[in-house]
């Protein structure tokens, strides 16, 4: 078998082969099936992905076919990966939680030729779309159950086609070394993977990576953070995400550590606690309800408890961050963090399942400041990163021991920054794509003449630390009628930082001021209710409690006061504001599927509410079209209350400071 | 608190199916093995030997055979003192009639004889089920009592009525009368007590156990899957009186050194077994030791604090302790009726669960 | 043959005794399904309590005071209120924290009273064997003995005549009253014995108040008969069998029960030997002494055996298992 | 796990079990009365009736339990009427009640081992050294449980004694059970009785995905007539004891005896 070293393995299928000799017995992959960690060690998946390869070849996978991967995170898809990237075929991996129809646009779009589900709910969605999408020749399923009858020519399962390669290879034993020397072969600069954006805007675009480039990206941040083969970290972000396929399919690939599958979405959390990652990623979003779950769970335990989880959650507060960064603390600080650890922080992060974490980041939505410093000080390496799927995830990154809670870090080793005139970010990465499939239009909007990737964001140089510190999305700064700078994201967050929030939606540019709709955070809220006898059946009956308008209205005014406090942005402060009648949903397509809002369709769907919010009235009627789970549509009607608050005089600040 | 299972995962069946499956615990009872073989014996004296170890162990034991019967099984039994009898009876004629016999193999033959007596007295449960069942085993109790009192042969035709014991060596060692050194009897005890232990352990974790426990929570859904209750239950009396006969032997023949069937091995032994089990908690191994330990030390303590402390006399004190006994079975009952086994349960998972409290 | 006769008149009135605490147990198990086992130690408390009365013991002290010796008529009435607040207090401290429980657990809660009974008899009464004189006649009855060469003693005689009239009552208490309907009600269906309108708690007080008195008769004819002393509540555990064979929810079971075993182990205890050494004649030597003290476990045994072929006990009904 | 013989397209499947001229009394109560009918393999056969029609008696007289006085029981070609409950399982007969009957202090994974009970020949000095092949057997069988576990979804519930679980889940733990029989039989008593609507789509496609994947063929016991008429492939339909009708589904639908014994028209 050929073997090479990071330098000439410029494909993942070159470092497949290299890991399967090099880490031979440590494990490659696990997975959470019929009550144990099933594991494969490195050598075991080479053989894996031999057999499915060869057997994907025998059914005419090419190269430069593309093949779609639909599911959880389950090894048999990462495996598919890896086996379609030997025969120089593209992987296109698609959102496991995509309604047929949008499916059916990317499908399309990436003219797919296979597709590899995860299960006979993927296959029945691909099913009821083949008709639109020609392209389609072979399905195959991962998990059997209900697809006994499905046994049709073109619909067989995983285990069918490794079979047939297994068979392959033995009638013709040179078929083995044909497929070794197809991936020496594989060139570095072929497409290697192609990652739809879910796309803030329009339609998904299609971001090329190619091998080379991305083994690149991913050696240079290995690097960066000492991982290797002794690292785990848990598989539970999307396939189809940048973020998964970087983090845990290339670094992995490239560190030689073993990535964890879980059980089912549903058991993350007690996968987590049991794999013990020492590399980990979650949006900010997670971090949050964790500390929620944290702080509702300690609101039961009894007083001496509680007391305890207080003082030493101070201790932490005051001691932690600085012994995370080696800084001089006093002895006693240590002593007392030290017993911390053992009664309070220890067990914490054991039942987070957080004991072994080494490096954890955190992006994709600025992160609370308390939020960020509250895992920090117990220890945990927390740190922020900035990226994009155009650039195969990072652009910056905190290095250890410069964290800061509102920047993103320095850019990462090997890439180029600049912010434009407009302050929007560019940048230049080694792992940056090669453009958008099918979409020159696009891509030449996209990268500028000279080579660089324009983000859309807008951000800017910290003067001090030099790090770089996101606003907003670009296009998304405006200005209030009176000229001053509204960036609706910041005040956004600003809300969000509170418990009781979950989304915000900020409206002011070109208008005389501005004014926010927001979603409750059911489990923070609904805990608040339970604790103080208020009986509520919906979401909706809740949001429209008065009670939970005045706890609302309180944290508006808090963030008021912050913002008076930046003579920038003290005239962006929140004049009006109401809580909607329904939670914000990807399903409803009022936020993406990595949740993000999407601002304009909001302002559509809600047009009589934000024509409220400005004209004055105390509460306005609205009715929405919804989607159940199970696809039916229906209608939710309500009146949604609007509250006006008195904004904070600019000379304030100081006082509101203290 | 001290619990840490992050990262402890199981990548195989084998893994899952150990008996201490979390690193803390494993190492707890690794702590407390060597302290009870290297620790333990470096302040044996006589005393500590026949007033506490001894006794604790052997009840230990004998808490074990009949947890595995009424615990497990759900047959409950008031026999125990007959069956410890058996095993007491049967050790003496084997050590008298075979004096070469290692004493390892002497409790094994003990046991056994109490295991085929243990079947005997089972054989009813084929018809008779739950109290009328204590019937049957009340009748073995007395039976057999009244067999080794009136039947010379037993006691060898002592003119006492009594059956004392000879010095036997186990492997070497002396470890029956009172010759023989407290440290090696406390050790001998102390192993086998740990190997009957694992053995019950691995026993309830597997197939018999699930069976028993088939049985003891609902018979007739058992046999419709194919689980021969009667087969069972006789399973059940045999494995638990061969403990017990152990138990038994060892009473006479390492903690006393004499016995006479209805002083040594009455009702009330019976019932001080089957409070060992109800306050350590039915159906567990580790209640077996914690209702052992309970019943054992408790009369220990109450003795010293009224007669010593308080300065009463033993007869008061006599009769403050068998109250203090009834209130604590009834306080038990109604608090906790799975005894101190759950008790421990609870406080684990509380630890396991730190700081959250639940 | 006379002896044979005398052995079973004997044997029958023994027998009534331990009917009297089988009567204990159907009663509270009729209520309330719980298996007394306490029984027979309720038997001694209760007789120790009366002792302790005739003779003026102050509780706790071990010391009698003749000024405080009460008169029979006085002492009995005041051992029942005694049995009474014993009664309350069992409802109060154990049962209603043990509804719903399972049988066995139940069974020892019993047993741990039992001990309970035992050591509170002993510190407040003392624990030395007391002689109970209730001015009942003593001696062989003259009259069986002159004319019929019987030998039959008095005392014996009137706790047959006791036993006789309690059951009598108790008969006459579960079928014609209205609480004594809801207490057999309330053996079927808690619900059920609601609707009748009596509380649970009050059921329970009345039922143990009652065995309590059943107990104090039967501790009174034991007691004046061979002393107040533990062994009387050795006779808790000779009930079980009795129960056995007469079904644990039948009062005349109870009464029939305790005369089989009473005089089934007689006959046993003084013939058993002779026969079976008889029997083996010229086989093998037998010491007919050896099968003497079979009273320990003839009861017991012959329940056994009763069980094998008749579960449910002479009286009890079909038992139809249900899936 | 036998492959499953494909019932819809072969309507002449052999017959798995025939009930004849069976009749069952207790005492005075005649609660089955000369009834016959038969189970082909493979298909799923339903037993329906009003309340105290003798339904789940007539379970009872198939897995042994009750012993009928008069007829006969011929299953997989055997003749008999008497018949001891632990012998029908080990002839491949399974069976779930109306009320669970669980194993209340076992965890579900102890309760679904249990069913392995026939198949689990190790001898007890083996298992109390849990060793060789004590442990071997432990851990072949835990794997076969696991892929029940997995079928039924009830991964979360593992490790938890069943007493505690809520009704729904039980009822999935016990089909579990069941199902570790590998039964050819399976008798279901009132699957879904007691659950709602979700718990009693989520069962229904249990049972159509035991009876694809298994071929287990399957008679159960139902109330809901949806739920019949969807799952099963035929029907017999007792009152007071008496068949009144058997045939697919929509047959028994349209009789107008059936009809009536729902309707509750008087029986002289």
């Amino acid at each position: 078998m050929t073997t090479g070293d990071t330098a000439v393995a410029d494909t993942f299928p070159k470092l497949l082969l290299r890991n399967a000799v090099k880490f031979a017995d440590r494990p490659a992959i696990r997975e959470k099936d019929l009550g144990i960690w099933q594991s494969w060690s490195w050598s075991e998946t080479l053989d894996e992905v031999r057999a499915f390869a060869i057997g994907l070849k025998k059914m005419g996978l090419k190269h430069g076919d593309s093949i779609a991967i639909i599911g959880d995170n389950r090894p048999r898809l990462y495996w598919t990966f890896a086996a379609a990237q030997s025969l120089g075929a593209v992987p296109v991996p698609v959102y496991q939680d995509a309604v047929a129809d949008e499916m059916a646009y990317v499908l399309k779009h990436a003219a797919v030729k296979f597709v590899m589900a995860e299960n006979q709910e993927q296959v029945d969605k691909i099913l009821s779309v083949s008709g639109k999408v020609k392209s389609i020749k072979e399905i195959i399923f991962d998990d059997e159950r209900g697809l006994k009858n499905y046994g049709q020519g073109h619909i067989r399962s995983f285990a069918a086609v490794q079979e047939l390669g297994r068979s392959e290879l033995k009638k013709n034993p040179k078929a083995g070394e044909r497929w070794v020397a197809e991936i020496g072969n594989g060139k570095g600069s072929d497409t290697s993977v192609i990652l739809y954006t879910s796309g803030t805007t329009g339609a998904s675009k299609g971001v090329q990576l190619t091998g080379e480039r991305c083994v690149a990206a991913a050696s240079d941040t290995v690097a960066f953070d000492k991982l290797d083969e002794n690292d785990v970290t848990l598989a539970y972000l999307p396939l189809a995400w940048v973020g998964d396929h970087y983090l845990n399919y290339a670094q992995g690939m490239v560190a030689g550590f073993c990535i964890a599958c879980p059980e089912s979405s549903e058991t993350v959390q007690e996968n987590l606690r049991e794999i013990g990652p020492t590399f980990y990623f979650a949006p900010p979003s997670v971090f949050a309800s964790l500390l929620t779950q944290i702080q509702i769970r300690m609101e039961d335990a009894d007083r001496f408890m509680q007391w305890l989880y207080r003082t030493f959650i101070g201790v932490a507060r005051r001691y932690g961050e600085d012994i995370l960064n080696a800084r001089p603390v006093p002895l006693t600080g240590r002593v007392l963090y030290a017993l911390g650890e053992f009664l309070i922080y220890g067990p914490i992060k054991n039942r987070l399942g957080f004991s072994n974490i080494r490096v954890a980041y955190t992006a994709g939505e600025a992160i609370g400041p308390d939020l960020f410093q509250f895992y920090r000080s117990l220890g945990m390496n927390l740190k922020q990163l900035y990226g994009q799927t155009e650039t195969f995830l990072y652009v910056t990154a905190q290095p250890d021991g410069e964290i800061h809670a509102d920047t993103v870090g320095p850019p990462v080793p090997g890439v180029e920054l600049r912010i434009d005139g407009n302050g929007e970010v560019l940048f230049k990465s080694p792992g940056m794509f090669t453009g958008y499939f099918k979409d020159k239009k696009r891509t030449a909007e996209t990268i500028t003449k000279d080579g660089f990737v324009k983000t859309g964001d807008a951000g800017l140089i910290d003067a001090k630390t030099g790090h770089l510190k996101i606003i907003d999305r670009a296009k998304d700064v405006g200005k209030i009628n009176d000229g001053t700078l509204f960036a609706p994201k910041y005040i956004e967050n600003k809300l969000k930082f509170f418990a009781n929030i979950r989304e915000a939606v900020a409206y002011g540019d070109g208008r005389d001021f501005c004014t926010v709709m927001l979603n409750i955070d059911l489990v923070a809220v609904g805990n608040w209710a339970e604790r103080n006898n208020i009986v509520y059946g919906t979401y909706q009956e809740l949001a429209a409690h008065a009670g939970v308008y005045k706890m609302i209205e309180e944290n508006v005014d808090e963030v008021n006061a912050s913002l008076a406090n930046e003579p920038e942005l003290a005239g962006s402060q929140i004049r009006r504001f109401l809580i909607l009648h329904k939670e914000l949903d990807a399903d409803d397509g009022e936020l993406t599927r990595t949740q993000k809002v999407r601002r304009s369709f909001i302002s559509d769907r809600y047009g009589p509410l934000v024509k409220a919010l400005y004209d004055g009235s105390e509460s306005c009627k609205i009715s929405t079209e919804v989607m159940f789970e199970d696809g039916r549509r229906g209608m939710i009607h309500g009146e949604v209350k609007i509250v006006t608050i008195t904004p904070y005089p600019a000379e304030q600040r100081k006082e509101a400071a203290e | 608190m001290l619990y840490r299972e992050s990262g402890l995962f199981k990548t195989s069946y084998a893994a899952d199916q150990v008996i201490f499956p979390i690193p803390q615990d494993r190492w707890g009872i690794l702590a407390i093995l060597a302290i009870a073989f290297v620790g333990v014996p470096l302040i044996m004296d006589d005393y500590w030997a026949n007033a506490v170890f001894i006794p604790f162990l052997i009840y230990s034991l004998a808490a074990l055979g009949l947890n595995i019967l009424t615990g497990y099984c759900g047959q409950l039994s008031l026999g125990t003192g007959g069956f410890l009898a058996v095993g007491g009876y049967s050790s003496y004629k084997l050590m008298t009639s075979f004096p070469e016999l290692d004493m390892l193999l002497v409790l094994g033959g003990a046991g056994a004889t109490t295991a085929l007596v243990g079947l005997l007295f089972g054989l009813p449960c084929l018809r008779i089920k739950g109290f009328y069942l204590v019937v049957a085993t009340l009748a073995a109790q007395f039976f057999i009592i009244w067999l080794f009192y009136k039947v010379p042969w037993f006691y060898n035709y002592n003119a006492t009525g009594q059956i004392s014991v000879v010095p036997r060596e186990a492997l070497g060692f002396l470890v029956t009368t009172q010759r023989a050194d407290p440290v090696v009897r406390y050790l001998f005890v102390l192993s086998i007590v740990v190997v009957f232990a694992l053995a019950a352990k691995n026993m309830v974790r597997g197939r018999f156990g699930r069976m028993w426990m088939a049985i003891r929570d609902m018979d007739i859904a058992a046999e419709l899957i194919g689980i021969r209750p009667y087969m069972m239950k006789l399973t059940a009396f045999a494995v638990s009186s061969f403990y017990i006969g152990v138990a038994g032997a060892l009473i006479f023949a390492v903690w006393l050194g004499a016995a006479e069937s209805g002083e040594t091995y009455g009702i009330d032994e019976s019932f001080l077994v089957l409070f060992m089990i109800i306050v350590g908690g039915l159906g567990s191994v580790l209640g077996s030791f914690l209702g052992a330990a309970f019943i054992v030390l408790m009369p220990i303590g109450l003795k010293n604090l009224l007669v010593d402390g308080f300065g009463m006399t033993a007869v008061l004190a006599k009769h403050i302790e068998i109250t203090a006994f009834g209130v604590l079975i009834i306080f038990f009952l109604i608090v906790e009726p799975h005894g101190l086994a759950r008790l421990w349960q609870i406080i684990k998972e509380k630890l396991r669960l730190w700081p959250y409290p639940h | 043959m006379l002896f044979v006769l005398e052995t079973v008149i004997s044997g029958a009135l023994a027998g009534i005794m331990y009917s009297l605490v089988a009567l204990g147990f159907v009663l509270i198990f009729k209520a309330s399904g719980v298996f007394n086992f306490s029984q027979g130690v309720m038997a001694l408390f209760a007789a120790l309590t009366l002792v302790g009365l005739l003779s003026g013991t102050i509780p706790f002290t071990n010391t009698d005071n003749p000024a405080l010796a009460l008169p029979v008529w006085a002492a009995i009435p005041l051992t029942i209120f005694v049995m009474f607040i014993v009664a309350v207090l069992i409802e109060k401290f154990i049962l209603r924290h043990l509804v719903n429980q399972e049988h066995i657990i139940l069974f020892m809660a019993m047993v741990g009273l039992t001990y309970v009974f035992e050591g509170v008899g002993d510190m407040m009464w003392g624990s030395d064997v007391k002689v109970l004189d209730l001015g009942l006649p003593q001696g062989a009855w003259d009259w069986l003995f002159d004319t019929h060469d019987l030998y039959v003693e008095k005392i014996e005689m009137v706790a047959a005549a006791t036993a006789a009239v309690l059951v009598t009552v108790l008969a006459v208490f579960f079928q014609k009253t209205r609480i004594g309907r809801a207490l057999r009600a309330v053996a079927d269906d808690h619900q059920a014995a609601l609707s009748v309108g009596i509380s649970l708690r009050n059921i329970w007080i009345i039922v143990w108040s009652a065995a309590g008195i059943v107990a104090l008769a039967a501790g009174v004819m034991w007691g004046a008969k061979s002393g107040v002393q533990f062994s009387l509540s050795l006779i808790a555990l000779k009930a079980l069998p009795v129960l056995i064979l007469g079904g644990f929810t039948s009062i005349p079971g109870a009464i029939v029960g305790g005369l089989i075993i009473g005089i089934g182990e007689k006959l046993v205890e003084v013939f058993s030997g002779e026969l079976i050494a008889a029997a083996f004649a010229g086989l093998i030597e037998i010491d007919p002494g050896v099968f003497s003290a079979t009273e320990n476990w003839f009861a017991y045994v012959l329940a056994l055996f009763f069980l094998m072929f008749r579960p449910q006990g002479l009286f009890g009904e079909k038992i139809i298992e249900r899936v | 796990m036998n492959a499953a013989p494909n019932k819809k397209a072969n309507g002449k499947a052999e017959t798995l079990l025939s009930v004849e001229a069976v009749s069952l009394s207790f005492g005075g109560v005649k609660a089955i009365r000369d009834v016959s009918f038969d189970i082909k393999k493979g298909e799923i056969r339903a037993i329906i009736g009003p309340n105290g029609a003798g339904k789940t008696s007539m379970l009872n007289v198939i897995n042994g339990f009750y012993h009928p006085q008069e007829g006969t029981i011929t299953y997989k070609g055997k003749t008999r009427n008497q018949m001891r409950p632990h012998v029908a399982a080990s002839q491949g007969i399974a069976r779930t009640f109306q009320n669970v009957a669980l194993f209340k202090g076992m965890t579900t994974l102890d309760n679904i081992m249990s069913g392995r009970a026939l198949r689990m020949k190790c001898n007890i000095f083996w298992q109390m050294l849990y060793y060789g092949p004590a442990k071997k057997e432990e851990l072949e069988h835990r794997e076969f449980v696991e892929k029940i576990i997995d079928f039924l979804e009830i991964q979360h519930i593992r490790r938890i004694p069943v007493g505690k679980l809520p009704y729904g889940l039980q009822k999935r733990v016990e089909l579990g059970r069941a199902l570790a029989m590998e039964p050819d039989l399976l008798l279901l008593d009132e699957p879904m009785a007691g659950m709602n609507l979700e718990e009693k789509e989520d069962m229904c496609r249990f049972v159509v995905d035991v009876s694809e994947q298994y071929g287990t063929t399957i008679a159960l016991i139902e109330h809901d007539m949806g739920v019949v008429m969807d799952l099963a492939d035929r029907v017999v339909v007792l009152d007071y004891g008496r068949k009144i009708a058997d045939g697919t589904p929509k047959q028994v639908q349209n009789n107008q005896d059936v009809i009536d014994a729902y309707l509750g028209v008087s029986h002289d």
